[in-house]
């Protein structure tokens, strides 16, 4: 029963005992609501009313000009509530949790998006709230804490292993294997055991369809290419289902470079040649891991990119040809960041503007009849305490340290 | 029948319930380790599992995963585990079992693992992400060896659910004493009865029991219930706090 | 002919005499545009697919049975590009300085979110671009400052008089008499001197012909009354104008009450009795001043509510009794957040919050039957120094001075 | 003709350019302002100009704007300012003039302050943010005590446009040198001598040129072209940097 989620050789139930009852609860109703056009709409209409669905298509004509060649199309997944495309996956397992009749969910976050949109959604529906949060990512996105408690969830600091994202996961198991009967985990993105990357990309197929029928509307024939960056995969794969069909149309998937492939310190699965296949958070899929299968420490400026797997369905599109993998380095992001800035005034996510470098490479080579699109899955404002870190903005340092005097007081 | 629930069986007719532990490679030390096995043979220990320790142990509590994670962090290889793990074979002479997380088995090569295992004369696995589903290959070349691909019993298991775990099972079944990870406490209650009679009724292999199992009147509570009591983290935390010399006693006190 | 823009005794354009030119080009261009349908259209088109246009009306289930009374609709004016409906003046006033064939502009802003509305504008249309911004301010709202920098705008501090909002017009106002040839004022609200009233209230009336069209869709019929927080005026009549016809919808407009209207420390114009008809900043309405006719310093938690003059079309409705106005203390304004944090997963602006809490004060009077709209003029996340400030939030300050330590190394 | 020309043409007969000066009342105090006044009179100044300090003054450059801030800030009321002015007018007797935002006038009351300013002597009004569209009343009152409006040119005003204005003003004329506030230097050029013949030609009424005069040199360029010339910013930074003695000598030398 549970033996589906295969993708190729990629994906699979990797679970304990203990939750294959929960799981096999979860399918059911998956297989359901999956069937059922009314709870699709109810999706949709949740997300015209809540957050601003459909998101808008944005003509970038300034860097479309600036580069001179396909013309630049940006999916304005920014412009959801929350400030990412996180909220589809989070709105619509909130709806599915709501039949499913639990009353709590849990949750992991890396930068904190995830965690917010949880919360959000948790708020909304009226469930309680518990987010994990490795203990480095809860010093380092304090704010999403902040906003995370002030809608009423309760965040827990990972204190074990690298502190991050992937140890957030496995404690957001170790709790639910405890709370299965009250609790939905409501994992962040198209990975961990079936039915999840199934599950998480047919909520973010969202992206895609709207994506598809507005490139048709603005452009009049469909894009050449499509750029989204990937962590675990969810805003890469929601645009490029909307293309899927048209094998005229290139996917990229840009992955977190880091400080180069070269150096270890990135988080490229599919682009480099540091991943291999394993098994581990649930699902098969290529990892960061070494020759004993111990998962390795990752980098990225972007910590929605800093993980050690991706979406089993993009290994499978990888493996197949389908989707062509890229990495952006640290640096190239903070180019491109500030270069979308100042020509568009758009502020995309770190993790949005990997997407954003390699179209910027690319882009040249194609005709100006030839249309792109790049997937802007959040908005970079939320990342202020990073981003102006990065950049190493003076003004910001001793604005913190000033602010820091008062407190002191 | 497989070997394992032979020896098990054979020791069943003097002991009215078995005893295994639990510990991880490495963790604090491969030294510690071997006198901790010496102790808990010399003790009356009737079984033990070595968890070659992996970076994601997902269905392990705090302390089980910190030993997971120092172990590694001190470097800690899979291939000094295998070769720590064929010198105590050779030194103590009750069946020896592996635990870990699949990814071990699968990046060493799945077949090259298993027969590595059976050199050593390993006795079975206990892999808790691994579900029969995911395991086809796992479990043909286990038993194709004569060895005990463990399957794991939850309370949440369906009677028809446990009927079709111990069908791909062999050696006996390890039966999760209560929802969560390993390390807290559990109460044996009534629902706890009614649970290992599901189990008892879904398999003629012999039943261990674990999770939250620490003291003498747990183990006489489960004698006459369950065939096997597993002591998991308490060892750990014994030798954390005492160190390895405390194990023996503590055993000792068990039965 | 330039003796228009009034609203009964309100309005005007007191202007030197060296704008004289300016403003007659301004006009004229402005009611060009004004019986111009394409234009109206090119605006909407730009707004829906650059900005996230039309924004939805969201239904407050939660805080609507917490109340029990009227069902409490959120038209979500955060969900704008940049977090506030500032955007649709600036964006409009955009497309206008594109005809003018201007190439730079200048703004005030108070809290920074015009400011960067603008600095976002003038970054998508490539128009040069200077921002005056009182010093105070710019301490205050440093990641502000740090963004419009960042998409390419000069941001400069305004030392003079209480260095906040009003100093900051003033100065822009300076910069216009040098440099008018080249450069438009992008005005931030429904005040100063005729045409901008005028002007700033028609861009932003799409919010109300939205929200009409959206509440009859929604609930099928009008509202009983719309909420909407005050501080120029601009968001409150851009949603009020599409009830201004229905005289059974009643229209709320909500001051910042500060430390409360006896204490002199708010920002009340109309709720209070503080304020005395004057002229300053280039148009006539009721100015909180001495009875010299100096402007006095006002308070409010909320930047963008903090200020001495209020819209001339607002004073009028007020006087003529079609707008009815009230007062938010601060602490009215904190309590009213957190408690539609917690309900909806929604984060007011500090200043839209102040809507919220004069709905809240009084949907419970209103049957179940009846609809009410708020206004969430802005989102609050932008404003996390000021409000986990206003919390006093421990592990905020903690947070802040970790981060400063690491900056003093 | 207002009495203020007809004071201005008898002036006229025995220089060739009238000098206007401006202080903010108030600021540093009223002492220094009385000082002040005492050595522009003394040393040949034609008219002056008092500002009653507005909080908002829009149309002053930093040094002026500052000077009125800094008045309202030491406390000084504009009932103060008046009666300042009124024993000012006894004292010296050259035109006086006030100049203040539309506020102040009408806060107090339109009529009230017109008709309060005709008892304290004063001869005219420059009122920067008062154009003459929204100045209605203010013209017919201010006119109606033989008072002047004075209007305002700038390089920006059409030829009509200085018409328009120039039939609502009386006494003289304020053209402003250039685009900007006060206080920054202007360039005589060639664009200047043409917008000042435009001036000329727009009007019978004498003429005042303002903005960034500040030495023997501008005004000996504005001889014969212009009938006043409008020291502003410069006699403010005077007083603040060397005091008011330095006044004097200062005025002594410009022409
Ligand atoms: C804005 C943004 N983009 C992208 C990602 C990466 O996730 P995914 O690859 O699932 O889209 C994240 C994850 O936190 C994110 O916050
Ligand atoms: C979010 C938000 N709401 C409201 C206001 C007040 O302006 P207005 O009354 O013109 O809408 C501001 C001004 O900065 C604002 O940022």
């Amino acid at each position: 029963m549970i033996k589906k989620g295969y993708y190729g050789h990629w994906g699979g139930a990797f679970i304990p005992e203990i939750l294959y009852e929960t799981f096999r609860e979860l399918n059911t109703f998956f297989e359901d609501v999956k069937k059922d056009q009314a709870f699709w709409n109810e999706y949709v209409q949740l997300m015209s009313t809540y957050s601003c669905r459909p998101t808008p298509l944005t003509y970038a004509e300034n860097l479309s000009n600036r580069f001179g060649g396909a013309r630049i199309y940006i999916k304005r997944e920014d412009l959801n509530h929350t400030g990412a495309h996180k909220a589809n996956n989070v709105m619509g397992q909130g709806l599915l949790v709501k039949r499913m009749g639990k009353k709590r969910v849990i949750a992991e976050t890396g930068a904190g998006q995830h965690g917010v949109a949880t919360a959000t959604m948790a708020a909304k529906f009226g469930f309680d709230c518990t987010i994990y949060m490795g203990e480095e990512d809860v010093q380092r996105q304090r704010p999403n804490v902040f906003w995370m408690e002030k809608m009423g969830a309760t965040v827990i600091p990972v204190t074990d292993g690298s502190r991050t994202l992937k140890d957030a996961i496995n404690e957001a198991f170790r709790d639910w294997v405890s709370n299965m009967d009250s609790t939905h985990y409501v994992l962040g993105t198209v990975c961990g055991p079936h039915p999840f990357p199934e599950m998480v990309a047919w909520f973010q197929s969202i992206i895609g369809i709207e994506a598809r029928e507005q490139i048709l509307k603005a452009f009049g024939k469909l894009p050449a290419r499509v750029y989204a960056c990937v962590g675990g995969g969810s805003n890469a794969l929601g645009i490029f289902q909307g293309f899927m069909q048209d094998d005229q149309v290139a996917l990229v998937g840009v992955e977190a470079g880091g400080k180069g492939l070269a150096s270890g310190e990135h988080a490229a699965r599919l682009a480099g040649s540091d991943a291999s296949p394993g098994v581990a958070q649930g699902y098969k899929t290529m990892f960061l891991q070494n020759s004993d299968g111990q998962m390795l420490d990752t980098h990225s400026v972007a910590a929605g990119l800093d993980y050690i797997g991706v979406s089993p369905i993009l290994t499978d599109l990888w493996e197949k040809g389908r989707v062509r993998f890229a990495a952006a380095t640290d640096s190239e992001v903070m180019d491109a960041l500030e270069l979308t800035m100042k020509k568009e005034g758009i502020i995309p996510a770190l993790e949005s503007a990997h997407g954003f470098v390699q179209a910027f490479k690319e882009v040249q080579n194609l005709g100006k009849d030839e249309a792109i699109i790049i997937n802007m899955s959040g908005r970079g404002d939320k990342d202020i305490f990073t981003i102006a870190n990065a950049y190493g903005d003076p003004s910001w340092k001793e604005f913190i340290i000033a602010r820091a005097e008062q407190y002191k007081k | 029948m497989s070997t394992l629930e032979e020896i098990i069986r054979t020791h069943l007719q003097d002991s009215r319930i078995l005893l295994m532990t639990h510990l991880v490679l490495g963790y604090p030390s491969f030294e510690v380790n071997r006198e901790v096995i010496g102790q808990m043979v010399q003790n009356g220990v009737d079984l033990i599992e070595m968890q070659i320790p992996f970076s994601e142990p997902v269905a392990d509590g705090p302390m089980i995963l910190k030993a997971n994670q120092e172990s590694i962090a001190k470097g800690a290889r899979v291939e000094e585990c295998l070769q720590f793990a064929g010198e105590i074979t050779k030194e103590f002479h009750i069946p020896f079992l592996f635990m870990t997380y699949y990814n071990i088995l699968y990046k060493y090569g799945l077949e090259e693992f298993i027969n590595r295992a059976y050199d050593l004369n390993i006795k079975g696995f206990i892999i808790p992400d691994l579900p029969p589903e995911e395991g086809r290959e796992y479990l043909d070349l286990v038993r194709k060896q004569d060895m005990a691909p463990i399957q794991i019993f939850a309370p949440t298991s369906t009677k028809e659910r446990m009927q079709r775990l111990a069908e791909n099972g062999a050696g006996f079944i390890y039966c999760v004493a209560r929802r969560g990870v390993t390390g807290k406490k559990t109460d044996f209650d009534q629902d706890f009865n009614e649970y290992i009679r599901r189990c008892r009724s879904a398999t003629p292999l012999p039943l261990a029991v674990g999770f939250g199992i620490r003291s003498k009147d747990d183990v006489d509570f489960l004698t006459g219930k369950a065939d096997i009591a597993v002591i998991g983290t308490e060892t750990i935390r014994l030798v954390d706090e005492k160190g390895a010399a405390a194990v023996g006693p503590f055993i000792a006190g068990l039965r």
